[in-house]
């Protein structure tokens, strides 16, 4: 692998054969790192490379990433652990999402991944409860705008934001893991029922589950952003679980269409590889529109997927009055 | 109130460094540096790792010290601080 | 823990210490927190007090600048904080909230002239700070 | 990005890039007694570049972007593209360094001993710094301590000092034969001109210092000083810190040693003559 690849191919690569890049130059090195840090990759890229024989700059701040992971880590960890306080009393098991859930039940999906916020799933008949014992034990909403507001609880799988007024950290409370606007209506019951507990009173979702969660979450519902990282967490529980009984549950949910494609790119990108559509290979074009500053490149097809993520989570005339009122909204620049 | 069993959180698990009146804590578990003061040092120290109920902190803490004023939800409130912050586990 | 890090058994068991619990509503714990804004909704939410609380005496000159209580063309301070979304609506030619266009220009500079040591300088550099 | 410069400023190396030649030339000139960053790998990435591809022509307009942002910033002049840059290498140590505690202070050495100076800036601490370098101490930094948690040692991060308002016309007084940047006038911080530092603070700008005294000064008032305890010093540092809670326990670790070991003092002064004066005397009495 010379310097010769500049876009996201150069960061699946190297993680997914970390001894190719010994053969990178300083140039390589550099866009690898902007890249990595772009798509919130480099702990992860970090733990992957551990033990190879690097560049000394290289190494320091790759095992700089390691350390900020590492803190990051214990910070996530700490966040629900006190959400699981506040819902204690409401006997709420507390299911974690995402980053939380990988770093709780230490997979290896968790390894070096950057965390942002807490992730929760709870029983939607639950939400109003949940969310009175969490402004009762310091969070806080975070934006008073009555538009976003109404939008998200009248058809959104989530509650408005919340941040903790003294650690400065983001909650998501969903009660489902998709919009209620989207197409697809996933088992949210069933999610809860098949949760696993991981520590005391922290569970996670089960294996297929948190794959089907992925792919939703990529597919269905996001523009594709932090895709190649969500890509990177499916193909560590594919090789962490395999993927027996998956075809099914994932029908269960409705979503088998896109969990056949979340395996395929995962496989492409970080696996074997595998055979691929032309949608395939369009959507691969968009994961890895990166370059060697990190900047994202592609502009055009970055908005066909961004209005193509609206367009799966609602109605064509909710979309349009929301585009409506979010654009009458924007600052003029 | 049930008199529940109050803990210290264990010594392993804390990095402590006495600098005046406050003390200064770094909980490992969450990452969260803690500035304390009396009497939450006292408090800790009382309790130790063994623990111990509210009742018999509030008597060993009456028989150690000169307690200005031994009220016992004053005494609560210190605990919710110190249990929030991790420093002091129930059980 | 370390080397100092022991629960030393409360001293001079000969004549007791004298220690007090304290009020219901005070604290006896102080949390660090990060001193930079690390999330957009924390830079929305954090607060700018106009001006310092060690100097809530002083009122704002037009200029930003504080003056003696009482100064004429002088604003008295703020009643409450502003959000960190205020400010930034406010630096980019809107106006604080319950504040009068003069006054509002006043408590803006004053915002400006921040520096760092100043109790809401975090929340305005972090409002300062570029997207990329 | 069209136009690039890359420079290690002590130990960190940075690359920035940009869609004009104006800021690039100007960085090119300030720092042309640098190094280039190590193995020719940077540790942070600096993008100034424009809103819209219109913007670099119409009404220039240079935003900062980098490996390490925070939302909402308004753009600046082109004709202040050198700030941004600057602004933009600030912004990547804040938010982005991990490897050293980052305390927000000026560092000056002597005898292989540091002077820290921290908290309200203003005509402050770079104003100091820059006058201390010029009166046989080395400068090690105007913005930034970098305290190795491992040693303790402070490493010196010594960027251009950036002097503001009043505190140009004061340097360039005190510093005769100083080799200034352009004045860029009325940015969003006032007036700014750049300092570069000495080429004995540029030579020896690998070497640390151990951590011998800490000063909280404030501009303004009459000359007084005062012992700071403990744990005001410590609650102070971690405010002065960008990274003080996201580096955990070797964080802890690094402080308390600092706040255990180096005497801190609070010294008022009313201008610059008598802050040195001050200065002096609090180093001799160690």
């Amino acid at each position: 692998m010379g310097g010769a690849v500049k876009d996201g191919w150069l960061l699946a690569r190297a993680l997914r054969t970390p001894g190719n890049t010994l053969a990178l130059d300083s140039e390589g090195w550099t866009a690898l790192i902007a890249m990595a840090r772009a798509e919130q990759m480099i702990g992860t890229l970090a733990y992957r490379l551990e033990g190879l024989r690097l560049p000394e700059t290289v190494a320091r701040i790759l095992a700089d990433a390691r350390t900020s992971a590492e803190q990051g880590r214990i910070a996530a960890l700490w966040e629900a652990e006190a959400a699981r306080r506040a819902l204690a009393p409401l006997g709420v098991p507390l299911v974690l999402l995402k980053g939380t859930a990988f770093v709780a039940a230490r997979l290896r999906a968790g390894e070096g991944r950057s965390i942002g916020d807490l992730d929760i799933l709870v029983p939607r008949t639950q939400l109003d409860a949940v969310e009175a014992a969490l402004l009762e034990a310091g969070w806080e909403w975070v934006k008073p705008d009555p538009y976003d507001d109404a939008y998200y609880r009248q058809w959104m799988h989530e509650l408005p934001p919340l941040i903790h007024r003294e650690r400065d950290r983001m909650i998501d409370v969903h009660h489902t893991i998709l919009p209620l606007t989207a197409r697809i209506a996933p088992d949210a019951e069933g999610l809860l029922a098949a949760s696993v507990e991981v520590a005391p009173g922290l569970f996670v979702l089960s294996p297929n589950d948190m794959l089907v969660h992925a792919a939703a979450h990529l597919f269905a519902d996001g523009d594709l952003a932090g895709g190649m990282r969500n890509l990177w967490d499916v193909q560590c529980l594919v090789e962490q679980f395999g993927t027996r009984g998956l075809d099914d549950r994932a029908a269960h949910h409705g979503l088998s269409r896109e969990v056949a494609r979340a395996l395929r790119l995962a496989a492409a990108l970080y696996g074997e590889g595998t055979a691929l559509n032309a949608a395939d290979r369009l959507y691969l074009r968009r994961l890895t529109a990166r370059d060697g500053w990190g900047r994202a490149t592609r502009p055009v097809m970055r908005l066909g997927f961004y209005v193509r993520s609206h367009w799966l989570r609602m109605p064509p005339a909710m979309l349009a009055r929301h585009l409506w009122t979010k654009w009458r909204k924007a600052p003029k620049s | 109130m049930p008199d529940r069993l109050y803990r210290m959180e264990r010594p392993e698990n804390l990095r402590v460094a006495h600098l005046d009146s406050f003390t200064a804590v770094y909980h490992r578990n969450s990452g969260i540096t803690h500035l304390i003061t009396a009497p939450a040092p006292e408090i800790l120290a009382t309790l130790g790792e063994a623990g111990m109920t509210f009742t018999a902190l509030r008597e060993t803490l009456a028989s150690a010290y000169e307690l200005g004023d031994l009220d016992d939800a004053a005494l609560a409130a210190r605990l919710d601080e110190l249990v929030a912050a991790g420093l002091v586990s129930t059980a | 823990m370390s080397d100092d890090a022991q629960n030393d058994p409360p001293k001079g068991a000969t004549s007791r210490r004298a220690l007090m619990l304290g009020a219901v509503g005070a604290s006896a714990i102080v949390s660090i927190r990060p001193a930079l804004a690390q999330t957009a909704a924390s830079v929305v939410t954090c607060e700018i007090p106009v001006p310092d609380p060690g100097r809530a005496g002083n009122y704002i000159a037009a200029d930003g600048s504080l003056v003696p209580a009482g100064t004429h063309g002088a604003f008295a301070p703020a009643g409450k904080a502003f959000k960190g979304e205020d400010v930034r609506i406010a630096l980019g030619g809107g106006q604080l909230p319950g504040t009068s266009y003069e006054q509002s220009r006043a408590y803006t500079n004053y915002i400006r002239r921040l520096q760092s040591g100043t109790s809401g300088f975090t929340c305005f550099a972090s409002l300062q700070m570029p997207r990329g | 990005m069209r136009h690039v410069f890359s420079v290690r400023i002590g130990p960190v190396g940075f690359r920035i890039g940009s869609d004009w030649r104006a800021p690039i030339a100007q960085l090119e000139s300030l720092y042309a007694d640098y190094p280039a960053p190590r193995d020719g790998v940077p540790d942070f990435n600096v993008r100034l570049f424009a809103a819209r591809p219109w913007r670099r022509f119409m009404r220039p307009a240079v935003m900062i972007g980098g490996d390490f942002v925070l939302p909402e910033a308004a753009p600046l002049p082109l004709a202040q593209g050198l700030l941004a840059a600057e602004m933009g290498m600030n912004l990547q140590m804040a938010l982005g360094q991990r490897r050293f505690l980052l305390l927000h202070a000026s560092v000056v050495e002597r005898d292989g001993r540091a002077l820290l100076m921290t908290g309200i800036s203003g005509a402050g601490k770079s104003t100091l710094a820059a006058l201390l370098g010029a009166r046989g101490w080395r400068l090690m930094g105007d913005e930034f301590a970098l305290v190795d948690p491992e040693s303790g040692a402070i490493h010196a991060f010594p960027r251009l000092v950036s002097l503001k308002n009043e505190a140009i016309g004061v340097v360039e007084a005190g510093v005769p034969g100083g080799r200034f940047g352009p004045l860029l006038a009325g940015t969003p911080k006032g007036d700014i001109r750049h300092l570069v530092p000495e080429a004995a603070a540029l030579a020896a700008m690998d070497k640390p210092a151990e951590p011998a005294l800490i000063l909280f000064p404030r501009f303004g008032f009459d000359p007084a000083e005062r012992d700071v305890l403990p744990s005001e010093v410590f609650v102070r540092l971690t405010q002065a810190s960008t990274n003080y809670v996201a580096i955990g326990e070797r964080g802890f670790d690094a402080l308390t040693r600092i706040v255990k070991t180096v005497p801190a003092r609070a010294i008022d002064y009313p201008d610059t003559d008598s802050a040195i004066a001050q200065v002096e005397a609090l180093w001799a009495a160690l």
